[in-house]
C-alpha cells in the first residue's frame, strides 16, 4: 500500500462527544501536518474515522472493525476508562496498538497501549499536595467528589491512602459519588458547605462530563468562593470551561500536564495551528476554539508514533512498541516529554491552574521537570512489587 | 493571617488620620508583581494600609485581573472598557495607551483571600449598606480578637440593626477564647441566636478535656452555657436544613415541571409519544444562547435583559420547529401513537446532530444575567439562589398560562375536542389541521420556554434534552396523562420526595427509590394521580 | 338543495356505493332505507366528507362540495348526527353543546339556545357531567342537540332513534317535523324504524348492495316492491 | 383523548382517509389447522440458515485475503445482530401480539447478559489485572470476598439457570403486579421504562457489586475454552443461530395457537375478553414472562461474543431501539423484527464507519421514512408487493 | 406452571338433586354447579350505585327465575345498563348484593369469573374483537376451558367447528367468516355479538338493546330467535322497541326501571297502561 492507515476512535455523538470530538479534530490536524511534511517513511497517512457513539460495546466493535476490516496500523482513541477497558481485549487479541490520550487512574499496563495522559502521580497527588500547602490554602478537610466509575473511584482510593499518609483522618474526608449526567447539585453543595464549617476544606473533583456545568453553576450561586472552599478538578479543562460562565468560578483549580495559557514558542505555534485548522475546516465555533491537555496528549502521541515507526522502519506492532521506548518529543507544554523505557507512559510535568474569568487558567504551580508515571500507585496495597515496571 | 488583622486595624486608623495622599510608591507596586508570595502579600497589606482611593482601586484591579506589569517595573491598571488611554499608572497618576509588553499580574487564591479580606475591612465603612452587610458576613467567617477594636468602631457608626447583629456575632465569635471568663460567657450567650455552623467546632472544643483530664474550659457555668448554645445552634441548623430541603425540592420540582409541561401537551393531550421533546428543550436553550450572543455583540449594555428577549424568541423558534415537524411528519400519524414514537425518535437524532453540526458537540456557555446570579441568604446561612427562585415563579406563571389557554379559551376547547375525536370535531366544523398544528406548536413552544429555564441551571449542549426526557415522561404519566393539575402535583411531589431522600440515601438511591415509588404508585392508581374515572375513559 | 350524482365509493377493492344519486330539497325530508350493511352509513359519511369518494359529484345549493373537507362542509351548513353517537366523551355536556356551535364566531358561540333544553330536558340536568358518562340514550340526545345548535341548512341523521325511549322518539319526531315545516332546512334521515321514517318522510330512497333500488314519495313507501328490499 | 392504549392501529381507524382494502376471501370451508410457516417461508428460512452457518465456517477455513474469507469482524457483527434479532423477536411477541409495549426489555437482555457475565468473570480466575481471586472491580472497591449473590456463580450451569430465572422471575413479579392492577398502554410502557432506568442506575453504582459503569469485560475463557479462539467463536455463533431459529419457531407456534388469538384479543379489547370468560392476567403474564426469558437468553448469548456487558444496555434508549427494530421490520409478524434488527443495526454499523459525522441524519431519516411510507414495516411492504404481484398474475 | 395459570374456578359442589319446584317455575333447566333451589337464578337486593353522589341505581330489587325471559324497559338513564354492569362485575355497587343462584355473590367476583359462572352479555354498543375475523370472534367466545395451557395446546374439534358453522348461519354471517369484524356494518356487529353470546352457552343471557339499529324485518327475526331460546336459558332483555318487547314478553313479566329503581312490574299490557310509565317513558 502507498498509504499507512491509522484509526481514530472517538465518540462523535452521545454524551462523550462533548469532550472527544475535538480530539478527533486534533488528530486529523496532526496527521495533515505530518502528511504535509512528507508523511511517515515517505508514505502518506490515511485516517479512518469511526464513531463509537459513546457506547462502550460499540467501542469494542469499532476497534475490531478498524483493525480487521480497515487494517489500520495504529488506533488513536478513547476517553473514558471504561471505553478503554472495553477495547483492550480486542487490541490484545489482534496484537494491535492503541494510543490513549487522557488522564486516568492507573492500575493497568498493557503491552498494546501507550498512555499519553497522566497517571495519578502526575496529576491527582501533586494537586492534593498543593491544596494542602500554605500557598494552596492549607486545606485540612477534603471532599472527594466524583462521578461513579472506575477512574474517580480508583483515584479517590489512592488519594485517601495518600491523605492518610499525611495524617488526615477519615472523619476529615468525605467521599461522594454521583452518576454520569447528574444535574442537580443543590444537596451536594449544601452538604459541602456544612462539611466546610468544620475547618478549611478543599473539594477534589473527579466529576466527568456533563455534570460539571450544573455543579459549578450551583457552586457559584450558593456563594462558595474559591477563597473559602477551593475545588480542584482533574477533568475540567479549557474545553469544558467553554460551556460555563466562569466569572463566579475564578480561583477554582484544575491540575493537568498542559494548559493553553502556557507561554512558549511551541505552544504558541500549536495554538496557532489549531486555530487555523479550525477556521479552515469551518469547525463549529471556530473563532473560540481552545486547546487542552488531552488534545496535547493526542498531538504528542501521534508524533511519537511517527518517530517510532520511522525508527523501526515498519508499522509492525511489536517493532513499533520496541521503538517507542525512550522516544522524546518537544511538547507544547514546554517540556521535552519522554516515553518511558518500560512502562508505556510519558514522563510529564505537573501543572496547577486557577480558573480565570476568561475561561483560561492561571498557572499557579508547575514542576521543574517531568515526572515519571507510576501506573501502579504505591498508595495501593499490593502494588509494592510493581513499582519497577 | 495575623498580619491581615493588624493591617485592618492600621487601615482603619489610617482612614481616620490621613488626608489625600500622593501617588503610591512604585517599589511597593513592583513587589506586587514579583514572584515571592510572601513579599507580595506584604505588599498588598501595605497598600491596604494606605487606605485611600488609589489603594482600593489597585486592590480591586488586582482582584479582577486588571493589574498589569511591564518588564521595566511599571504597574498599570488597565480598564478594557475604556476606549482611550485605558492604562492608568497609579505610581504616576497618569493614563495612557496600553503598552505591548504589559503582562497581567497573576493572583492565586491565597493572595486573593488577603486582598478580599483587606477590601472587606475597608468596606465596613462603605456608604453602601449592601456592601457593609457582605463585609460583615465575610468577617464572620474568620473572626479574630484582633479585629474587635475595629469592629467596635464600625458598630458605633452602624445604623442598620441587621449589620449590627452580625457585627455583635463577629465580636462574640472572636471572644470565644477570650481569657476573661465573663467575656466568654457573654459571647456564648450571644451566639445562642447564631446560625453560623462554623462556630460549632470551636464550641465543642470548649467541652473537651485536656490530656490530664481537666476540662479545657474550667468554668462549669460557661460549659453549661456552651451546651445550651450548642443545642440552640443545632435546632437552628435543623430548621435551616429543613427549609433548605423544602426549597431544593420545590426548585427541583419546578425544573421537572418546566421540562414536562410541553410534553403534557404534546403527549398528554395529543397522544404523540414525543421523543423529540427533549430536543425542543434543547432548542429553547440554544435560542437563549443565541440571544445572549446577539446581546453581547450588539447591546452589551443591556446584556442583563437578554433573557427577556430569549423567552419570546425561544417560544417562537421552538413552536416554529414544532409546527414544521407537525406539518411535515406527524400529521400523517394521528391515531397511530406508536408510529409517532418511532418518528420522533428519528427526528430527535436529526435535531441533535444538526445542533452538533452548527454549534459543535461541546456545551456552549449561557451565563445567568447578573440579577439572577448569586443568591439571597435567609436564616443566616441558607443561600437561596436567585436563578432557582426566578425559575420557580416562572414555572408557576407558565402553568397558569397553559391552564388559561386550555380551559378558558375556545381554542382550548377545540384542542381538547380534536384530541378526543378528530373526525367528529371536523364534522362540527373545526379545522382540525389547524388545531393540530397550533397545539403541537404550543406544546413545543412551552418546551422552548422550559429550555430557557434549564439553560440557567445546567448544560447547554446537544444532549441536553436526553437527560430530561425520561423524567418528563414519568412526571406526565404519574400525574395522569392529559391532566395538567396532575402534572404539577407530580412534578413538585417528585422534587420534594427526591430532596428529602437524597441526604439519607444519596443521589442515586434516592432516584431509584423514586422510580420504584412511581412503579408502585401506578399499581395503586393505574391511570396516574389525577385519573379520570367512569365510563368516559373507555 | 343537496344534489348527489352518480356517487361511487370503494373500500379497497369492494365497491360499496354504486352510482348513487339523490336529491334533498329544502324544507323536505328524504328517508334513506335499507338492510344492514347495504352502505347507508357509508353514503352519509361520503356526504359529510369523512370518506373520500371515487367518482361522482355532490353539490349543495348549486355549489360543488365534492372535494371539500368535513369542516368546510360544516361551515357551509351541513350538520351530522352519526351512527354511534360520537360525542366527545371527556368533554362535559355543556362543552359538547358548545362544540356544536364551532362554526359560529364570537359571542353567538357561547350562548346555548334554550330550545334544546326544552327538547331534551335531561341535558340541562347533566350540563357538568362528562359526555362519556351519559347513558346510551342520553348520548344520542346530546348528539342531536349538538347538531341542532349549528342551525344548519341541511341536517344528516344516521339512525337517530337508536336506543331512545319512546316518548323522546316522539319528541324528536316532533322536532324534525317542526324543522321541516319551517321550510328552510333539508333533512336526510337514515332510519331502520320504518314507521318513524314513514311518518316524517316526504320522499324516500332504498339502498341495496350500494345501489339505489327504489325511490319515490312517502305515499309509495308501503308498496310491496319497497318492502321486498327491506325484508330479510 | 384516545391514547389509553397504544396498540397497533386498528384497520378501521377513526380517521382513515385512504381506506384499507378488506381481505375478500371467498367463503369455503372453515379455517383448517394453520401451518407454522408457508412452504416458501420455510425455504427462505432454510436458505438464510445455510448462509448464516456458512459464515463462521468460511471464516475458519480460508485465510485472510482469500476471496471466500469472511472477516472475523463480519462474523462477530452477524452474531451480534442475531442476538439483537432474538431480543426483537421476544419483544414482538408481547408487543405485536398482546399489545403490551415494553420500553424496558433492555433490562431483561442485560440481566441475562449479567448472569452469564458472572460466570465469565469467575472463569477469568487469577488472570485479571490484580491477579486476585476477585474480579478487578471488587479489588478496587477493597472488597475481600464475593458478596452473597455471587456465590455458586463459578458453576456454568448454575449461571445458565440464572440466565433464565432472573429475567423470568423479575418479569413475572413485575408483570403480576402491573397486570393485576390492569396497568395498560402508555402507563405500562412508561413504568417499564422506569424499571429499566432504575436498574440502570442501580447497576451503575459501583457499590451494587456488578462492576458499575464498566460492567464485566476482559473475559478469558468459557468452559475452559479460550473465548477469543476462532473455533470458540464459531461454536458460539452456531449456538446463537440455533437459538434464534428455535425462538422463531416457538413464537410462531404460540401465536398460531388459540392462545395467540386470545393475546390479540387482549391487545384489542381486554375488557371484552373478560366478559367471555378469559382472565387476561395469566395470558399476559405468560407471554410477558416468556418474552423476558427469551430476551435474557439473547443477552446471555450476546455477552461472550461481544466481550462486554455494562449498564448502558439498560438505558431507556437501548430498549427504545429494540422497539424500533421491531417496528422497522414490521411488528406482529415475527419475521419482521429479525429483518428489522439486521437492517437497522447493519445500517448503523455501516454508517458509523462510512459517514461518522452524518450517520445520525441518515438513521433518523430512515426511521421517519419507514413510519411514513411503510406503516407495516419492511415485511408489510413485501407482503403488499407479493399481493400486487399475484394480483397482476391473476389478471394476466 | 399449570397451577399458576389456573384461574380460580367457582366452587361447583352443589347438589342438583335438591331442585324443587318452588315459585314461578318455567322450564326445568340444568343449571350446572348452580344452586337454584328457590327457582331464581338472579337476585338483586338493595343495589345502589352512586357516581359522585348521583345515584344511577337506587335500592334496586329484582329477581329473575330460572328459564325466565324478562324484559326491562325504562327511560334513558334509568340505570338499565348500569344494572347489567353490576351483574357482570363491571361496576361495583356502592351497596347491596347480587346473588347468582343461592350462593354466589356476584359483587365479589371479577368479570371473567362471572362469565365462567355462566352469565353472558351483549353490550348496548356493539363490541366485538375488531381485529379478529368473524370466525375467530366466535371461536374465542366458545364455551370451553379458557386457561392458558389449554389454549396453547388445544385444537378445535369437528364438533366445535360444527357449532361455529351453525351459529354463523343463524346470524347470517356465513360466507363472511374470514372478514375482519371491524369491517362489518353496525347491524352486522350486533348480530355477531349475539352469535358470540350464543357460543358461550350461558345460563343467564343479558341483552342490552339487541335490536337497536336493526330493520323491522331483522327485529322480527331476533324476536323469533329469542322465542326459540326461551326456556333454554334465563334471559334478560333491555329494549326501547315496544313492538319487539311486546313480541317477546308474551305473557311474561316486564319490569320498568325509573331513576334507579323499579317503577312498575307486570305483564306488558299492564305496564303499557300504567299512567306513570306513560308519563316518564312511553309518552302520549
Ligand atoms: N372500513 C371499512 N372497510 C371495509 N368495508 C367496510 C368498512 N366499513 C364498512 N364496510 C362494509 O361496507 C358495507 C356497508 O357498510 P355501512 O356501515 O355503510 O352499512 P349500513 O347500511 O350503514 O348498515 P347498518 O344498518 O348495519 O348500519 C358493509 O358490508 C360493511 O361491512
Ligand atoms: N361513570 C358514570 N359517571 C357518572 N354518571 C354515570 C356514570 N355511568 C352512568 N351514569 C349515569 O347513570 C345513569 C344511568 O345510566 P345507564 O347507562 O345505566 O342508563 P340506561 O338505563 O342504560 O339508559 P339508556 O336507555 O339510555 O341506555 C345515567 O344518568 C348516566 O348519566
Ligand atoms: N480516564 C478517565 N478520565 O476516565
Ligand atoms: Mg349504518
Ligand atoms: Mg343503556
Amino acid at each position: 500500500a502507498d498509504t499507512i492507515k491509522v484509526g481514530i476512535l472517538h465518540s462523535l455523538s452521545g454524551t462523550m462527544a462533548i469532550s472527544e470530538t475535538s480530539l478527533k479534530d486534533v488528530a486529523l490536524m496532526t496527521i495533515a501536518e505530518i502528511n504535509a511534511h512528507g508523511g511517515v517513511m515517505g508514505k502518506q497517512i490515511e485516517a479512518v474515522v469511526v464513531d463509537p457513539a459513546s457506547n462502550w460495546p460499540l467501542f469494542a466493535e469499532k476497534a475490531r472493525q478498524l483493525i480487521s476490516q480497515d487494517k489500520v496500523s495504529v488506533v488513536f482513541g478513547c476517553w473514558t476508562s471504561v471505553s478503554r477497558k472495553s477495547v483492550l481485549p480486542v487490541f490484545k487479541e489482534t496484537n494491535s496498538l492503541l494510543f490513549y490520550p487522557v488522564q486516568y487512574e492507573g492500575e493497568e499496563l498493557e503491552k498494546n497501549v501507550f498512555y499519553t495522559g497522566a497517571a495519578p502521580n502526575q496529576q491527582a497527588i501533586p494537586a492534593t499536595e498543593y491544596v494542602m500547602s500554605k500557598e494552596g490554602g492549607g486545606a485540612k478537610r477534603f471532599v472527594l467528589l466524583g462521578t461513579d466509575y472506575v477512574y474517580p473511584r480508583t483515584t479517590n482510593k489512592i488519594l485517601r491512602a495518600f491523605l492518610h499518609s499525611k495524617g488526615v483522618k477519615d472523619t476529615d474526608i468525605d467521599e461522594v459519588y454521583t452518576p454520569f449526567g447528574h444535574s442537580d447539585y443543590q444537596t451536594i453543595v449544601a452538604n459541602i458547605k456544612k462539611f466546610a464549617a468544620g475547618g478549611k476544606t478543599a473539594v477534589i473533583s473527579t466529576i466527568n462530563g456533563d455534570s460539571n456545568v450544573p455543579f459549578y453553576k450551583e457552586l457559584g450561586n450558593a456563594g462558595l468562593k474559591a477563597t473559602d472552599v477551593p475545588v480542584v478538578a482533574f477533568s475540567v479543562g479549557e474545553e469544558e470551561l467553554r460551556g460555563v460562565d466562569t466569572k463566579p468560578l475564578v480561583g477554582h483549580l484544575a491540575a493537568w500536564n498542559y494548559f493553553e495559557s502556557i507561554k512558549n514558542p511551541i505552544n504558541a505555534a500549536f495554538i496557532k495551528k489549531w486555530k487555523a485548522y479550525a477556521a479552515a475546516q469551518k469547525l463549529p465555533n471556530a473563532a473560540t476554539v481552545v486547546t487542552n491537555d488531552p488534545m496535547e496528549a493526542t498531538y504528542v502521541g501521534i508524533y511519537m508514533w511517527k518517530q517510532a515507526v520511522e525508527k523501526a522502519k515498519s508499522t509492525d506492532t511489536d517493532k513499533v512498541i520496541a521503538a517507542m521506548s525512550g522516544q522524546k518529543f518537544s511538547a507544547p507544554s514546554g517540556y521535552t516529554l519522554e516515553m518511558d523505557a518500560t512502562n508505556h507512559h510519558l514522563h510529564k510535568p505537573v501543572m496547577i491552574g486557577e480558573i480565570k474569568a476568561d475561561g483560561q487558567f492561571n498557572v499557579v504551580y508547575k514542576t521543574k521537570t517531568t515526572i515519571r508515571a507510576q501506573p501502579w500507585s504505591p498508595y495501593i496495597v499490593g502494588n509494592e512489587a510493581k513499582q519497577k515496571m | 493571617m495575623t498580619r491581615l488583622k493588624k493591617t485592618l486595624m492600621i487601615g482603619w486608623l489610617c482612614i481616620q488620620s490621613m488626608a489625600a495622599q500622593a501617588a503610591i510608591d512604585p517599589a511597593l507596586l513592583k513587589s506586587l508583581a514579583g514572584d515571592d508570595p510572601d513579599i507580595r502579600i506584604e505588599a498588598v497589606n501595605k497598600i491596604a494600609a494606605l487606605a485611600n482611593d488609589d489603594a482600593t482601586r489597585i486592590l480591586n484591579a488586582l482582584n479582577t485581573d486588571a493589574l498589569y506589569a511591564r518588564p521595566n517595573g511599571d504597574v498599570l491598571i488597565i480598564d478594557d472598557n475604556k476606549p482611550v488611554n485605558p492604562a492608568f499608572n497609579p505610581a504616576t497618576d497618569q493614563s495612557g495607551p496600553t503598552p505591548d509588553d504589559a503582562e497581567g499580574i497573576s493572583v492565586n487564591n491565597r493572595l486573593r483571600g488577603v486582598v478580599e479580606g483587606a477590601l472587606s475591612g475597608l468596606k465596613l465603612f462603605s456608604p453602601d449598606i449592601k456592601r457593609r452587610q457582605t463585609a460583615a458576613t465575610d468577617l464572620l467567617k474568620n473572626a479574630d480578637p484582633a479585629q474587635i477594636p475595629l469592629i467596635n468602631k464600625a458598630l458605633q457608626k452602624e445604623t442598620d440593626p441587621d449589620i449590627q447583629a452580625t457585627l455583635h456575632q463577629v465580636i462574640a465569635t472572636a471572644n470565644l477564647h477570650s481569657p476573661d471568663a465573663g467575656l466568654r460567657k457573654a459571647a456564648i450567650t450571644t451566639l445562642a441566636t447564631s446560625t453560623n455552623a462554623s462556630i460549632k467546632p470551636a464550641l465543642q472544643r470548649l467541652l473537651e478535656k485536656n490530656p490530664d483530664g481537666s476540662f479545657i474550659e474550667p468554668d462549669e457555668a460557661i460549659r453549661i452555657e456552651v451546651v445550651r448554645t450548642l443545642a440552640a445552634l443545632d435546632r437552628q441548623i435543623a430548621t435551616t436544613d429543613f427549609i433548605g430541603k423544602v426549597f431544593y425540592g420545590v426548585s427541583l420540582g419546578s425544573v421537572l415541571l418546566l421540562a414536562a409541561l410541553g410534553l403534557a401537551i404534546t403527549f398528554g393531550l395529543m397522544g404523540i409519544i414525543n421523543m423529540a421533546h427533549g430536543e425542543m428543550l434543547m432548542i429553547g436553550a440554544y435560542t437563549t444562547y443565541m440571544c445572549q450572543m446577539l446581546f453581547r455583540k450588539f447591546l452589551p449594555g443591556a446584556l442583563d435583559a437578554y433573557l427577556l428577549v430569549a423567552l419570546p424568541a425561544a417560544f417562537i423558534v421552538t413552536a416554529a420547529v414544532g409546527i414544521a415537524i407537525e406539518r411535515a411528519v406527524l400529521r400523517w400519524l394521528y391515531g397511530r401513537p406508536l408510529e409517532t414514537l418511532l418518528c420522533t425518535w428519528g427526528i430527535s437524532l436529526m435535531l441533535m446532530q444538526t445542533v452538533r453540526t452548527i454549534f459543535g458537540a461541546q456545551n456552549v456557555e449561557v451565563a445567568n444575567p447578573s440579577w439572577m446570579s448569586g443568591g439571597v441568604t435567609v436564616l443566616g446561612s441558607l443561600v437561596l439562589s436567585y436563578n432557582r427562585i426566578v425559575i420557580i415563579f416562572f414555572a408557576l406563571f407558565v402553568v397558569f398560562a397553559v391552564w388559561l389557554i386550555l380551559n378558558k379559551t375556545r381554542l382550548g376547547l377545540f384542542v381538547r375536542a380534536v384530541m378526543q375525536n378528530r373526525r367528529m370535531a371536523a364534522c362540527v366544523g373545526v379545522a382540525t389541521d389547524k388545531i393540530d398544528m397550533m397545539t403541537f406548536g404550543l406544546g413545543c413552544g412551552i418546551a422552548g420556554l422550559g429550555g430557557v429555564a434549564l439553560s440557567q441551571l445546567g448544560n447547554v449542549g446537544p444532549d441536553l434534552g436526553q437527560s430530561y426526557i425520561v423524567d418528563s415522561f414519568m412526571v406526565v404519566v404519574l400525574g395522569g396523562v392529559g391532566q395538567l393539575a396532575g402534572t404539577v402535583i407530580a412534578a413538585l411531589g417528585l422534587g420534594e420526595v427526591n430532596k428529602f431522600l437524597e441526604p439519607v440515601a444519596g443521589a442515586v438511591l434516592a432516584k431509584i427509590a423514586i422510580l420504584v415509588f412511581i412503579i408502585v404508585f401506578i399499581q395503586k392508581r393505574p391511570q396516574g394521580l389525577f385519573a379520570l374515572k367512569g365510563r368516559s375513559v373507555e | 338543495m343537496l344534489n348527489v350524482n352518480q356517487l361511487n365509493q370503494y373500500y379497497g377493492s369492494s365497491h360499496t356505493l354504486r352510482g348513487v344519486s339523490l336529491n334533498v330539497e329544502k324544507g323536505k325530508c328524504l328517508s334513506l332505507l335499507g338492510r344492514n350493511g347495504v352502505g347507508k352509513t357509508t353514503l352519509l359519511k361520503c356526504l359529510m366528507g369523512v370518506l373520500p369518494t371515487a367518482t361522482g359529484k355532490v353539490t349543495l345549493e348549486g355549489r360543488d362540495i365534492t372535494k371539500l373537507k368535513p369542516h368546510q362542509r360544516a361551515a357551509l351548513g351541513i350538520a351530522y348526527v352519526p351512527q354511534g353517537r360520537e360525542i366527545f366523551a371527556r368533554l362535559t355536556v355543556e362543552e359538547n353543546l358548545l362544540m356544536g356551535m364551532a362554526t359560529k364566531s364570537g359571542k353567538k358561540a357561547s350562548l346555548i339556545k334554550g330550545e334544546v333544553y326544552e327538547l331534551f330536558p335531561v341535558l340541562k340536568e347533566m350540563l357538568q357531567r362528562r359526555g362519556g358518562d351519559l347513558s346510551g340514550g342520553q348520548q344520542q340526545q346530546l348528539a342531536i342537540a349538538r347538531a341542532l345548535l349549528a342551525e344548519p341548512k341541511l341536517i344528516i341523521l344516521d339512525e337517530p332513534t337508536e336506543g331512545i325511549q319512546p316518548s323522546i322518539i316522539k319528541d324528536i319526531g316532533r322536532v324534525i317535523r317542526l324543522l321541516r315545516e319551517r321550510g328552510n332546512i333539508g333533512i336526510l334521515l337514515c332510519e331502520q324504524y320504518f314507521d318513524f321514517a314513514e311518518e316524517l318522510a316526504d320522499n324516500f330512497i332504498v339502498l341495496s348492495r350500494g345501489e339505489v333500488v327504489a325511490a319515490g314519495t312517502q305515499a309509495q313507501m308501503n308498496d310491496a316492491s319497497v318492502k321486498r328490499h327491506l325484508a330479510v | 383523548m384516545k391514547i389509553s392504549s397504544i396498540n397497533p392501529p386498528p384497520l378501521v381507524s377513526a380517521n382513515v382517509t385512504k381506506v384499507e382494502a378488506q381481505p375478500q376471501t371467498s367463503f369455503p370451508v372453515l379455517p383448517a389447522k394453520a401451518a407454522l410457516f408457508s412452504r416458501p417461508a420455510w425455504i427462505g428460512i432454510a436458505i438464510c440458515g445455510v448462509i448464516l452457518c456458512l459464515l463462521p465456517i468460511l471464516n475458519l477455513s480460508f485465510p485472510d485475503g482469500h476471496v471466500l474469507h469472511i472477516s472475523s469482524y463480519t462474523v462477530a457483527l452477524i452474531a451480534k445482530f442475531m442476538c439483537y434479532a432474538m431480543a426483537a423477536l421476544a419483544l414482538d411477541l408481547v408487543w405485536g401480539y398482546a399489545g403490551i409495549l415494553s420500553l424496558g426489555h433492555g433490562v431483561f437482555f442485560a440481566l441475562g447478559g449479567y448472569a452469564h457475565g458472572m460466570y465469565l468473570m469467575r472463569a477469568i480466575g487469577r488472570d485479571g489485572v490484580y491477579q486476585s481471586n476477585l474480579p478487578d472491580f471488587m479489588v478496587f472497591l477493597d472488597w475481600k470476598t464475593y458478596p452473597w449473590f455471587w456465590s455458586l456463580t463459578d458453576n456454568f450451569w448454575y449461571c445458565m439457570a440464572l440466565v433464565v430465572l432472573v429475567p423470568g422471575v423479575l418479569a413475572f413479579v413485575f408483570g403480576y403486579f402491573a397486570f393485576r392492577s390492569r396497568i395498560k398502554g402508555v402507563y405500562f410502557s412508561i413504568i417499564t421504562q422506569a424499571m429499566t432506568f432504575a436498574f440502570m442506575l442501580l447497576f451503575f453504582r459501583n457499590n451494587t457489586g456488578f462492576g458499575g459503569n464498566n460492567g464485566f469485560t476482559d473475559f478469558k475463557r468459557i468452559l475452559g475454552y479460550s473465548i477469543t479462539a476462532p473455533s470458540t467463536k464459531a461454536v458460539l455463533f452456531l449456538i446463537t443461530f440455533l437459538f434464534l431459529l428455535s425462538t422463531l419457531v416457538l413464537c410462531r407456534w404460540i401465536v398460531n395457537s388459540r392462545l395467540g388469538r386470545v393475546l390479540q384479543a387482549v391487545r384489542d379489547s381486554e375488557s371484552r375478553l373478560m366478559f367471555i370468560g378469559y382472565n387476561p392476567l395469566w395470558f399476559k403474564l405468560f407471554v410477558w414472562t416468556l418474552s423476558a426469558v427469551l430476551c435474557g437468553i439473547a443477552g446471555a448469548l450476546y455477552v461472550p461474543q461481544i466481550g462486554i456487558i455494562n449498564p448502558s444496555e439498560m438505558s431507556p434508549a437501548n430498549s427504545i431501539e429494540m422497539v424500533i427494530w421491531a417496528a422497522v421490520g414490521g411488528r406482529g409478524s415475527l419475521i419482521g423484527p429479525i429483518v428489522g434488527a439486521f437492517t437497522v443495526n447493519g445500517l448503523k454499523s455501516w454508517l458509523t464507519g462510512a459517514f461518522p459525522e452524518l450517520w445520525l441524519y441518515a438513521l433518523g431519516l430512515i426511521f421517519i421514512l419507514v413510519t411514513l411510507f411503510m406503516p407495516q414495516g419492511m415485511v408489510g411492504v413485501a407482503t403488499k408487493l407479493k399481493q400486487k404481484f399475484s394480483a397482476s398474475k391473476e389478471s394476466a | 406452571m399449570t397451577e399458576l395459570f389456573n384461574p380460580k374456578l367457582p366452587a361447583s359442589t352443589v347438589d342438583n338433586s335438591r331442585h324443587s319446584d318452588h315459585g314461578t317455575s318455567y322450564a326445568r333447566l340444568k343449571t350446572e354447579g348452580l344452586d337454584t333451589t328457590h327457582g331464581a337464578i338472579l337476585y338483586l337486593e338493595n343495589i345502589t350505585v352512586s357516581f359522585d353522589g348521583f345515584k344511577a341505581l337506587n335500592n334496586l330489587n329484582l329477581d329473575i327465575s330460572v328459564g325466565e325471559l324478562r324484559c326491562i324497559i325504562g327511560p334513558n338513564g334509568a340505570g338499565k345498563t348500569t344494572m347489567m354492569d353490576v351483574i357482570t362485575g363491571k361496576t361495583r355497587p356502592t351497596s347491596g348484593t347480587a346473588f347468582f343462584g343461592q350462593t354466589i355473590d356476584l359483587t365479589q367476583r371479577t368479570e371473567y369469573e362471572i362469565a365462567h359462572l355462566g352469565i353472558g352479555r351483549k353490550f348496548q354498543r356493539p363490541t366485538v374483537f375488531e381485529q379478529h375475523t368473524v370466525f375467530e370472534n366466535l371461536e374465542l367466545s366458545m364455551k370451553m376451558d379458557k386457561r392458558v395451557r389449554v389454549s396453547l395446546f388445544s385444537r378445535l374439534t369437528s364438533e366445535q367447528l360444527g357449532k361455529i358453522d351453525e351459529i354463523l348461519k343463524l346470524i347470517r354471517l356465513n360466507g363472511q367468516e374470514s372478514r375482519m369484524a371491524g369491517l362489518l356494518s353496525h347491524g352486522q356487529k350486533q348480530w355477531l355479538e349475539i352469535g358470540m353470546l350464543l357460543m358461550q352457552e350461558p345460563q343467564l343471557i343479558l341483552l342490552d338493546e339487541p335490536v337497536a339499529g336493526m330493520s323491522d324485518a331483522e327485529t322480527a327475526r331476533t324476536a323469533e330467535l329469542l322465542n326459540e331460546l326461551r326456556g333454554k336459558h334465563s334471559i334478560v332483555v333491555v329494549e326501547h322497541d315496544m313492538g319487539f318487547v311486546t313480541e317477546i314478553a308474551q305473557q311474561g313479566k316486564v319490569t320498568v326501571l325509573h331513576e334507579g329503581s323499579v317503577l312498575a312490574e307486570g305483564k306488558m299490557s299492564e305496564v303499557q297502561a300504567d299512567e306513570r310509565v306513560i308519563e316518564v317513558y312511553l309518552g302520549r
